[in-house]
């Protein structure tokens, strides 16, 4: 499939990122016709165990986890070929809320003890943790609200915990006293009950209620909690956005193959005007989306204050969830009754797109979101 | 149904039928398939379909010596509104639809006798055979051949998009017959059924991960010529009327009313009436619908006083079908993470799917003719820009 | 040019209004080429005179009026066709301000001294009264606030007040003690001082500035001024909405009509897929639109509340000033360079459609008020 | 200027080489020009032509040895960075960018000694003659022929869209020498002195009722054939060049940035900013900005690299132009009944005059390719779709 994207007409990657590139283009051409992606949907855990493992033999879990715990410590810069490829092959892999989220809480916690023993078996595969703060829908505060903690004990609800299935540990945000704590809960915990139900892309969120819930292992006090959540979160967006803007290229480069190969009228249907001004269109969304994800990354590795980082989390996960719908559903009129069959792969993009657009706050809510914080 | 209860039908003030079909909808029809968001197959609503056989109201636009109720254009419309209102489900209903109104106009005496009153006993359930892979928009490209050999064609080629194909028993097909001159002009119309050897079968799953479709694929299939309707090589203009048929009814506001009632109630139980861009955005759907209707209700202006509706109804399927695709999208929107999720969101009314209903509202704009083929025709046939 | 509306094909007129129709039609025939619309522009009044008087000599001007005073009384219904053409041909009068929106007041106003006295000569052309209502931008009650009544002398200041510069008297809402009331005020009274500013028709809005002002003679007191008022203004936006609806039907006609004739790359530029799309979608705005316009004339004409008026005067001022000013802007677009000419008529459509949406409430404002009325 | 003094600024300090540049401005331009609403005529603008001429800085992308200051592409953007953000209007400059660029690389060294001096000297005030009326944007289709006739050639035609033809003495022209073959390959460049007999020009009123653009009509023009550049029938591919030199500033996203702080100016005037709809709307623009503003930098650092941009920076005048437009209707909208009136509201920025914005930025989706030809420059030359 041809790269139609402006990436090799008008970006500079460095070497090491050429070479990441490489290995995950490699990767991911080993099921290109994504049967694993297949085959694990709407399968607990909703992704393919093997292909974790494989991707931490390939060193990607501790990207960005510091050396001292046993990863790699680069940044979003070389990590962002990976998450592009991610979104092009749609990875049955829970990268983004392990790798990226679940890790950057673990990272900037303040357990030492925790990070030492943990951190590394996450990096091998070994230990996959899931972060549950959310409690209602559409929430974008961090705050926990319903989760209360009472006498060294949890009771309450979290939801939309996503890829809990094959996860071995929750870090949960809980409102005491004084304000917000994080702990390490293990997912045996007495009183603990799981329910999940299925994501439209074949992946599953979970609901957890807790009955006095022993608090298990402190991670972060209420003079930090908060500011690591949200500091987590946000590069959760950004990675997101980076997986969507993979998930938005293949879908429009899935798209122009298929117009030039679809013959109706005696022509290829590429070549209706109408057609044309319609692709054009959702090819500048997704520059566009590039644009920001190239410097939102810039962002996220450089010095910037919380509250920059947060404008541009923002700024890049409402472009992004807004044009990778905009162009996976696109895709599926361009590609007509064919698209709208489960068996063209077309529709598990837009499947993707509609999971990923809205986990960690819509296009809406994140708008909403950057006129408060820059208004 | 007899000459004389179709006159009462007709003479009928119009509140009081409509108070009589709604009395029998409420009566009849399950209360749980009411409103179904998918399209239902024979074991959930073939009872149905029997009843209204049962009650005679089945054809309700066949004339009455077909056994039809033969209600004019006004009282076809209140039928049809009263059943949109209330939620009913449409039945396999090709045969109703499309095949009795082929034979009405173009069938044998012989093909009258034979298919209507099986029709309408729910004998023989019906499926269109029309599309190809290689011919969608385009369909008078279609390449199923059906060769002439003795008193039967050999027929071979592959059918997609048969709507519930796997609920019926008779497939009613467009066939190449001639593969010379301007290709509509070598199309012939067969009815075939789907028991012959040689056929087979195949559902498809959409993105909403139902069967509502299926392939068909025939194999050297014998089909006699007394299957022809219409005659040989004539089957592009009669399926060209037939479409004309129900054009006014893909233009109905009927899913975007549905949808956006299905929004309310997800406003309503979400509490997205407290945000004002919410109800910005609801306002101007809500407008947008309004403002469908009354166009739609221009039209049946034309029906009901027995005129016809030309190429201009392409505008309302378009507006029709992007109004619905956008209050899903709004819906989509405002559940939040609901809007990843295959499940629903409780509401008085019932759970909504916002995800679902999303995605069910992708191929309005592709199936019936594409909304770019609609707009060639508008641009073409009533503004008449040049080719 | 050729009628590419859908009337003739699916809408059917009355006997009495085909005569109405091709009377206005024939009227607007005469100055095809807006020689007179481009000498009114920005040239107190900012209309015609001529062509008022014409327009009362074919009893346009009474046709909302009844009989009793002069008029016709006949309904929107009859008049609609006059209003699509006085949009199609861009009149230069003050047919809706004066005719539909201040006739309104008097013809429901409680004093029969003046209705008998001044509405046959409302009728004749010899004598224009001009409302007053509007104090601030985007103001949708009509509640007066700012313009008081102090024993029995007008203060305060009224703005928006269209066409002024050729008006006799004003009629003016005034707050009191017990509410709003409605006077008809002398333009040459005493302290009263007119300041006139471009539309961007061509037009005049004035601001007029009340210093202690006789009140002139009582129109409708606490009791019924609002209602009045309220009344004319939304019978105003659905005359306004028709007016729009001849702009954008007469813009896409010449659209058309220009998109046959204009030869580039070596054919019509309407053979162009992506400019038939476009224009196809403006055609199906202005269909949309003249549905909503006959269904609220018949709303109009029948028995329907107050309250159902105003959703019915909102929904189609919404979707007529929304209709029109995309179709007119796109219609500009399709011109290419010469649209941007002030050579060019199109223009001239823009600008009217500039001034129409915007007057009496734009359609976020009918929007928000349909909101209000109906949730 | 010295290769010296270019030499100096481009191995200046960013920061410091912007502060001078802006510290320069400041002093130098006039206040009450800042931010233009329209594009400005000599008489109004001439001053600043002049001052900028004899500091050295009329020309900043022309080499030293040109009388240029020679700066380097990053520097180059700081330059017209500063200047954009400080508001300072655009002189009748079509000599600077245009003619000069085009005489240093095709001109012959006569045509160097005599025409550059002159246009740094504001001697010579050039306009451009491309567009005719029946060749917008299909520009090869133009007609304007020149016939030789010894040592001239006789001009007969007729030019639009020419910015500014009213303030110039000189014309840089396409003219039709060949009207065999591909349409493309017989234009020619002339450089024609606008006082030649048989010139009139016409201004053009636009829809802002401004005289920016003006006709030009050529009866019987004698014009030396020592004034064409770059060879009979060379005229195509040298004004396609010259065009994409200028292809990055028409995706600079400086029209849409004074647009939307207009838009702030009004907002806060009139106390949009409390209303939750209004903010949302605004947001979206604000994004549509800074989004497009990231892609704008991508672009630039292809030239900082001394890359070459491609037909790919048509993205940037699309996105730009159609912000811009969304803009001036939200300013529009949001302006109530001043979006009917000439006249503005009052700000602490000044006037804004919401109804002018609006109709002021309709041309910029049609001038310089109307958008649809940039779509269909983008579909055929990057996304490589079928013909």
């Amino acid at each position: 499939m041809e790269d139609i994207s402006l990436q090799s007409r008008i970006d500079v990657l460095t070497e090491q990122q050429v070479l990441i590139q490489d290995s995950a283009v490699a990767f991911i051409a080993q099921d290109e016709e994504l049967k694993k992606t297949r085959e694990s949907r709407f399968v607990q855990p909703g992704y393919d165990q093997q292909t974790w493992q494989e991707m931490a033999e390939l060193g990607w879990l501790g990207f960005l986890i510091p050396e001292q715990y046993g990863g790699i410590g680069l940044g979003f810069d070389d990590l962002h070929p990976v998450l592009i490829q991610l979104g092009k092959g749609l990875l049955p892999a829970p990268f983004v809320a392990t790798a990226v989220v679940a890790a950057s809480v673990l990272v900037n916690c303040d357990n030492e003890a925790i990070k030492k023993d943990r951190l590394p078996a996450l990096v091998s595969g070994a230990w996959k943790p899931a972060l549950a703060w959310q409690e209602t829908q559409g929430q974008m505060s961090v705050e926990a609200e319903q989760l209360r903690i009472v006498d060294g004990k949890l009771s309450g609800k979290k939801a939309f915990v996503p890829d809990a299935g094959g996860a071995d540990d929750f870090i949960v945000s809980a409102g005491g006293d004084k304000g917000t704590e994080l702990y390490l809960v293990n997912k045996g915990a007495t009183g603990l009950t799981i329910d999940y139900e299925q994501r439209i892309d074949g992946g599953f969120y979970a609901r957890l209620s807790f009955d006095q819930v022993d608090v298990g292992e402190l991670l972060a006090g209420t003079d930090r909690a908060e500011q690591v959540l949200e500091s987590a979160l946000d590069e959760g967006r950004v990675a997101a956005s980076v997986e969507l803007l993979g998930v938005m290229t293949r879908s429009l480069e899935i798209t122009v193959d298929y117009l030039n190969q679809r013959v109706q009228f005696d022509k290829p249907i590429g070549s209706f005007q109408a057609i044309q001004h319609k692709t054009v269109d959702l090819f500048i969304l997704s520059e566009i989306s590039r644009s920001v994800v190239l410097q939102t990354i810039a962002l996220l590795d450089g010095d910037a204050s919380a509250h920059d980082r947060a404008v541009g989390a923002s700024q890049v996960k409402a472009r992004c969830g807004d044009a990778a719908l905009q162009i996976t559903k696109s895709a599926i009129q361009l590609h007509g009754g064919i698209g709208y069959t489960d068996e063209a792969n077309i529709g598990l993009y837009l499947k993707k797109a509609m999971y990923l657009a809205s986990w960690l706050g819509n296009a809406t809510a994140h708008r909403a979101r950057y006129a408060e914080l820059t208004l | 149904m007899t000459e004389e209860t179709t006159n009462q039908y007709n003479a009928m003030d119009d509140d009081e039928f409509r108070a009589m079909v709604h009395t029998f909808y409420v009566e009849n029809y399950p209360q749980e398939l009411r409103f179904s968001p998918h399209r239902m197959h024979w074991d959930e609503i073939g009872d149905w379909y029997l009843t209204l056989s049962k009650q005679g109201w089945l054809t309700p636009a066949w004339p009455a010596e077909y056994g039809g109720m033969g209600l004019d254009a006004n009282k076809l419309l209140i039928f049809m509104d009263v059943g949109e209102s209330y939620g009913v489900g449409r039945t396999p209903d090709m045969g109703i639809t499309m095949v009795g109104p082929l034979l009405i106009q173009h069938g044998s005496q012989q093909q009258k006798d034979h298919y209507l009153p099986k029709i309408l006993a729910g004998e023989y359930i019906w499926c269109q055979g029309y599309s190809e892979p290689g011919a969608g928009s385009d369909l008078a490209s279609l390449q199923t051949s059906a060769v002439r050999d003795g008193d039967h064609y050999v027929v071979n080629g592959h059918k997609t998009w048969t709507t519930l194909a796997m609920d019926a028993n008779m497939i009613f097909m467009l066939v190449r017959t001639n593969k010379e001159g301007k290709k509509q002009e070598g199309i012939t119309f067969l009815l075939v059924p789907l028991d012959t050897p040689g056929i087979t079968v195949r559902p498809i799953i959409n993105l909403g991960m139902h069967d509502e479709f299926a392939e068909v694929f025939f194999d050297d299939v014998k089909v006699p010529v007394a299957n022809v309707v219409g005659g040989e090589n004539k089957g592009w203009t009669i399926a060209k009327a037939l479409l004309g048929h129900e054009r006014i009814f893909i233009g109905s506001p009927k899913f975007a009313i549905l949808a956006m009632s299905r929004l309310k109630s997800m406003a309503k139980s979400v509490g997205l009436f407290d945000d004002p861009i919410f109800v910005e955005r609801y306002t101007r759907l809500q407008l947008d619908i309004e403002d469908l209707f009354a166009t739609y209700k221009r039209f049946v202006e034309v029906l009901k006083r027995g005129g016809n509706i030309g190429p201009e109804v392409s505008m309302l399927k378009i507006w029709n079908t992007e109004t619905q695709q956008r209050v899903t999208e709004l819906m989509m929107e405002a559940a939040s993470e609901h809007g990843g999720i295959q499940g629903g969101i409780e509401t008085e009314e019932g759970l909504v799917r916002a995800a679902g209903e999303f995605i069910g509202s992708r191929p309005s704009t592709i199936y019936g003719g594409s909304n770019e083929v609609q707009r060639n025709i508008l641009a073409k046939a009533v503004l008449r820009l040049p080719g």
